[in-house]
């Protein structure tokens, strides 16, 4: 029965084994879930957050989650908008990605808001100033759009496709393809900007805050940058992640240099305007609020050592390697710059939202520090557990990858050899008792 | 054709179902303890005013339903023929217990709606936001919220949210609707506590 | 939905804002419509089955795809790059035109029967042309072979429509179901049995350009060496292990001799299915 | 219908920290006006409820030159740029154009928390637990004010309900603008040191409008420009240099106030 799931023509391990791989997960979607029910039953007091600490992990993981899920809106983009074919062999693992990403943040948005069932508030008295607003507008709208972009992954699938309707409307749907990568990107390019607004607009956080460039702070604007730097590079190291968990070749090796150097220029580009932007901050913004900029460094933990790390170390560095092509060439230097860009994005979320939260502004006030409770890390971690199980899903009966066949069938330069040895072979006539022996002995 | 029919018939009846049943379940429906008829008060034999019995006091709180002290002051014995003023007395006026009214303009917790400045200072009458209801023979069905608790008065007796009479229904809209026809301009705390 | 919000007064901000969402909301909910639309018209119009090929065709790697006239030796390498369609192909008249080498006519290609007077579907069927103008179709050597014996062959009722690449038979096995592709456009009129198997019989829509698109003698060889390339990666791929070997004989039946091999997936591959 | 343009009101405080002894009085008269739910056993400073806190802020010197002073903090009723009410994304948070009261509602909350991260003087609160009463404390409750539920965001609004009331009794007497006597929030009522003064800064013959204006009063964080009005006043020329200067602050392991200030 599972078998007849699967598609055609690629391999996939046992049923046995993948309930194997699967089980633990369940596990962790089952103790995350416990989690989840303690928060919304019981009370957030469950998460450890406190009201100096209003905002926890949760609103960095949310952050950074739809940052690494911005690989869904940037390599459509790329694909459908701007012709990049090479992409097609990475556009369903990025929707893949990006649908988890984006549904795991909003399942945690309502897990850790205090009343979850007044969500729809923000549709019927939208305050069209706040930049949650925005959030939550673009936030609805791109998931929606996600889902109907998972759609044909879905109706690819063996059996769904045997039904002509079904085959019919995802042809149809994928011909329309093109509308929805520009209203995903579109929507993205708010959402994105508006998550970076969201800190950027705090007057009462000097820290945080920044000025306006016409009506966004400037912080909109890197955000939208570095997602769309952040994004190419998560597709790329989940796809190589996926390569070496199943040992399967999935993609070739020039799309993966191809994202490596989308992730490149945009780095390079945010790098450059944050730099201005911190400038700027350091010299005009913040003690124009009274609060010289560096005196946010002076505590033990967050030192400038954070500012260095995160413009020069996981910004500058992993951008000059994703630019030269040499380099490029290198697998190690191309996942690990990739890591590092990763790395960088999740570190700027970080220092956005919990150092912002952690410095004090009245005058008399503490730098503050907080740890997340078990209820909150495992709310997380079903996040993760869900998406490691709907893509493993996906994975199994599903075409994330078109190149797969192919690449299946020319395993590496040995089998080039083999192919190379069968063609001699094969111009015997009588072929069949030398297929055979081919087999014999080659395996 | 057929998948028209059907899309039709399936409209249909989520109208009947949305128009009859749901409300039918939403509220639950009970009678007043007892009989009441405010026209024999108001009208031409009783001739008393809205505001004989329902006062505010001199912090210019609105008292609500007058207590059966209040009904005692003509009530100590019955002075007609009727069961109704026999139940009042035997039950409620000699044991001197509270009648349980069910109160159908009782708003939720937290708004906050000042009878004085709307009555003394706005000029407004009773019948304006309660419509005819000192001139009724009969106490209404009470209908409560299930879900809610609310008197079925404060979204207005017609599902849809429509109403035609300026006194159906007592929702925010139509505080802000009036207050924004007259000017007045207001916080959300100025209504709500 | 703005109106409902208090002391709310209309501003360009706000009129950009909902202008914005509801062309956003009405562009995915039209796209939407349009894609069920458009599906509907397929339905109707009965473009599902060149629908059905067109996705198993983009499903296929490029080694499957390759040009007729890389097979014949006309070009170095080409990808077909319209559904194996010549008749409708821009390049294949133009690469037609050039002059052949005259190649030797085999009737057994690397052991299988490959008659030279027929012409072959890249889904394993000939097209054999009749005196009084109908067309034979059958299922070549190479494909009976791999199928081996099947449960039951479902062919298309008499006074059915085919359509080239469309579904024209469908072959059962216990372990598998396969459609095998129409080679030809046209009616079926009759089903006829040999001793070599079924056939159909079929009117053709377009007598002229019937088989245009259809592989000829000088095609064969290379496309049966590249297709036994391909079963053996099929093979490779469907993860059989060691096999014995039977002898010098040919094999009639495949199918009997890698019973481990996953068949469902070798077969799908074979014949164009995804 | 009558209509008649409202009074434009402008409340504040000013807060004499030199009279301030840290008593708490005006914390507890604060919640029992305003029903704010006793704390619950697991509760502790910082996840705890309270519409108002006391800071306590030493200058750090020797014996005898060593001073203290407390701070009560809550919501400061920001007029412009208001943090919290621009952030917020359902409209829950407003700026009372006739009273200048930043006014929050509970039942429109979704509990999002953004403002309270928008909010430097930390004066917003969240319900983290059911607010739970005892018995006899039910009996008690302000009925003038709504109680939370768990999960929303609440603050002080300058005892909103002493307004409503005092709005109603002048509105009894036939009169639009209400006696300031009879509107004087719990936590002024209360100070028995009367450190407190409340008033309508719009006012110019209330004594508040003298007082905010006398330059030993000051506000905290006033370069943020949100124009607070709850002032603080101190002839303390350290305690006005603490409020102006942003502090190199270390890390301490205590949340609470004992700070290093060199004045």
């Amino acid at each position: 029965m599972d078998k007849l799931l699967i598609p055609r023509g690629l391999q996939r391990t046992t049923f046995e084994k993948f309930l194997l791989w699967i089980i633990p997960w369940l596990a962790l979607l089952a103790v995350g879930a416990y989690a989840i029910y303690l928060c919304l039953a019981e009370g957030l007091f469950h998460t450890n957050m406190d009201n100096r600490f209003a905002f926890g992990i949760w609103i960095f993981l949310d952050l950074t989650v739809i940052a690494l899920g911005a690989g869904a809106f940037f390599t459509g983009f790329l694909l459908y908008i701007l012709r990049r074919k090479e992409l097609k062999a990475v556009i369903n693992s990025a929707v893949v990605i990006g649908l988890i990403c984006y549904s795991g943040a909003v399942l945690v948005l309502m897990v850790d808001v205090g009343q979850p069932l007044r969500a729809w508030f923000t549709f019927w008295h939208p305050n069209t100033h706040s930049m949650l607003t925005e959030v939550t507008f673009c936030l609805t709208c791109y998931l929606i759009v996600l889902l109907i972009e998972y759609v044909p992954i879905v109706l690819k699938n063996r059996q769904l496709r045997q039904i002509p309707k079904f085959l019919v409307f995802e042809f149809e749907l994928h011909k329309l393809m093109p509308v929805f990568a520009g209203i995903g990107t579109f929507l993205s390019f708010f959402h994105q900007g508006s998550l970076g607004g969201l800190f950027g607009v705090l007057r009462g956080r000097p820290f945080a805050f920044r000025e306006e460039l016409g009506i966004w702070p400037s912080t909109f604007f890197l955000f939208v940058i570095s997602a769309a730097a952040a994004g190419p590079s998560f597709v790329m190291l989940t796809t190589t992640l996926v390569e070496k968990i199943t040992r399967k070749r999935l993609v070739k090796d020039e799309v993966y240099r191809f994202l490596g150097k989308v992730s490149g220029c945009m780095l390079i580009i945010y790098v450059l305007l944050k730099s201005i932007d911190t400038l700027i901050w350091i010299n005009s913004t913040s003690p124009g609020n009274g609060f010289p900029a560096f005196e946010f460094y002076a505590t033990q933990s967050f030192g400038t050592w954070i500012l260095f790390t995160e413009i020069v170390v996981l910004g500058l560095i992993p951008a000059l390697v994703l630019l030269s092509s040499r380099l490029r060439q290198n697998k190690r230097y191309l996942f690990g710059a990739g890591f590092l860009v990763c790395s960088g994005i999740m570190l700027n979320r970080f220092v956005m939202t919990i150092q912002t939260l952690a410095l004090p502004t009245l005058p008399f006030d503490n730098f503050l520090t907080y740890a997340p409770s078990w209820e909150e890390v495992a709310a997380f971690a079903f996040v993760i557990a869900y998406g490691v199980i709907l893509y493993s899903l996906t994975f199994r009966y599903s075409v994330i990858f078109p190149q797969e066949r192919e690449l299946g069938q020319t395993n590496g330069e040995l089998s080039m050899r083999e192919f190379a040895q069968s063609r001699s072979v094969f111009k015997q006539p009588k072929f069949v008792t030398r297929l055979i022996d081919t087999f014999s002995s080659t395996k | 054709m057929k998948p028209y029919l059907v899309l039709i018939a399936g409209i249909l009846f989520g109208a009947i179902i949305g128009w009859f049943a749901f409300p039918a379940i939403l509220y639950h429906s009970s009678d007043q303890p007892l009989h009441f008829s405010h026209n024999t008060h108001t009208g031409e034999s009783g001739g008393m005013a809205c505001t004989d019995c329902h006062t505010t006091n001199e912090t210019g709180r609105f008292q609500g339903i007058p207590s059966v002290i209040k009904c005692a002051e003509c009530h100590a014995s019955p002075i007609g023929e009727s069961v109704s003023e026999k139940q009042l007395v035997e039950h409620y006026i000699t044991p001197n217990v509270e009648i349980p009214w069910l109160v159908y303009s009782r708003q939720p917790d937290n708004a906050y709606f000042p009878h004085a400045a709307h009555v003394t200072l706005g000029k407004m009458k009773c019948e304006d936001c309660h419509g005819p209801h000192g001139s009724s023979d009969t106490l209404r069905i009470h209908y409560t919220n299930r879900i809610s608790g609310y008197s079925r008065d404060v979204w207005g007796a017609n599902i849809s949210g429509f109403s035609s009479n300026r006194w159906e229904g007592m929702k925010m809209d139509k505080c802000v609707r009036c207050h924004g026809d007259n000017n007045r301009r207001d916080g959300c705390v100025s209504c709500h506590k | 939905m703005v109106p409902w919000v208090y002391e709310f007064h209309w501003t360009a901000f706000h009129v950009t804002f909902l202008l914005i969402f509801f062309t956003v909301f009405v562009t995915v909910a039209a796209t939407i419509i349009i894609a069920l639309r458009r599906t509907q018209q397929d339905e109707q119009q009965h473009r599902m089955e060149s629908i059905q090929w067109h996705s198993d065709f983009e499903d296929l790697a490029p080694a499957m795809k390759v040009c007729r006239h890389e097979l014949n030796g006309d070009v170095q390498h080409r990808v077909c790059d319209n559904e194996f369609d010549c008749r409708s192909c821009t390049l294949h008249p133009v690469f037609s035109a050039r002059k052949k080498k005259g190649s030797l006519l085999q009737y057994e290609v690397y052991g299988f029967s490959m008659p030279p007077y027929r012409l072959y579907h890249r889904g394993h069927t000939w097209v054999q042309q009749e005196d009084d103008g109908t067309f034979k179709v059958g299922i070549d050597d190479f494909g009976s072979r791999i199928i081996g014996r099947p449960h039951s062959i479902e062919l298309p009722p008499i006074g059915s429509h085919l359509s080239v690449n469309g579904r024209g038979i469908l072959v059962r096995r216990s372990d598998s179901t396969i459609r095998l592709l129409s080679p030809i456009d046209g009616e079926v009129i009759g089903h006829g049995n040999s001793e070599k198997g079924w056939y159909l019989k079929v009117r053709a829509d377009n007598p002229e350009r019937a088989t245009t698109h259809l592989l000829k003698a000088e095609e064969v060889p290379n496309w049966i060496l590249r297709e036994m390339e391909r079963l053996q990666f099929s093979f490779a791929t469907s993860g059989v292990g060691a096999t014995l070997a039977d002898g010098g004989e040919l094999v009639p039946d495949f199918h009997k001799h890698f019973p481990k091999a996953d068949w469902d997936s070798v077969l799908g591959q074979m014949f164009l299915e995804a | 219908m009558d209509t008649t343009v409202e009074k434009k009101y402008k409340f504040g405080m000013v807060i004499n920290l030199d009279k301030c002894n840290g008593c708490g009085a005006c914390a507890v008269a604060c919640a029992i006006e305003n029903n704010v739910p006793p704390a619950v056993q697991k509760m502790n400073k910082r996840n705890g409820l309270t519409w108002l806190t006391i800071s306590t802020v030493s200058n750090n010197e020797q014996y005898p030159q060593s001073e203290t002073v407390f701070v009560p903090m809550f919501c400061q009723q920001c007029e412009k740029e208001t943090p919290c009410m621009t952030v917020c994304p359902q409209n829950a948070v407003d700026v009372d154009p006739t009273t200048g009261i930043v006014g929050q509602v509970p039942q429109r909350c979704l509990g999002c928390r953004y403002c309270m991260t928008a909010c430097p003087y930390h004066a917003r609160y969240f319900n983290w637990w059911d607010p739970e009463w005892t018995d006899g404390m039910k009996q008690q409750l302000n009925p003038d004010v709504a109680p939370r539920m768990r999960g929303v965001v609440e603050k002080c609004n300058f005892c909103h309900s002493r307004l409503h009331s005092a709005k109603d009794k002048a509105a009894t007497l036939g009169n639009r603008e209400i006696n300031p006597a009879d509107y004087i929030p719990a936590c002024v009522e209360s100070c028995p040191n009367k450190a407190i003064t409340f008033g309508d800064l719009n006012d110019t013959t209330a004594p508040i409008t003298s007082l905010a204006s006398n330059s030993n009063s000051f506000r905290f964080l006033s370069r943020l420009g949100t124009e607070p009005k709850v002032y603080y006043h101190s002839k303390k020329h350290w305690v006005r240099a603490m409020a102006e200067k942003a502090q190199t602050r270390s890390r301490q392991a205590d949340g609470i106030a004992e700070e290093e200030f060199h004045g």
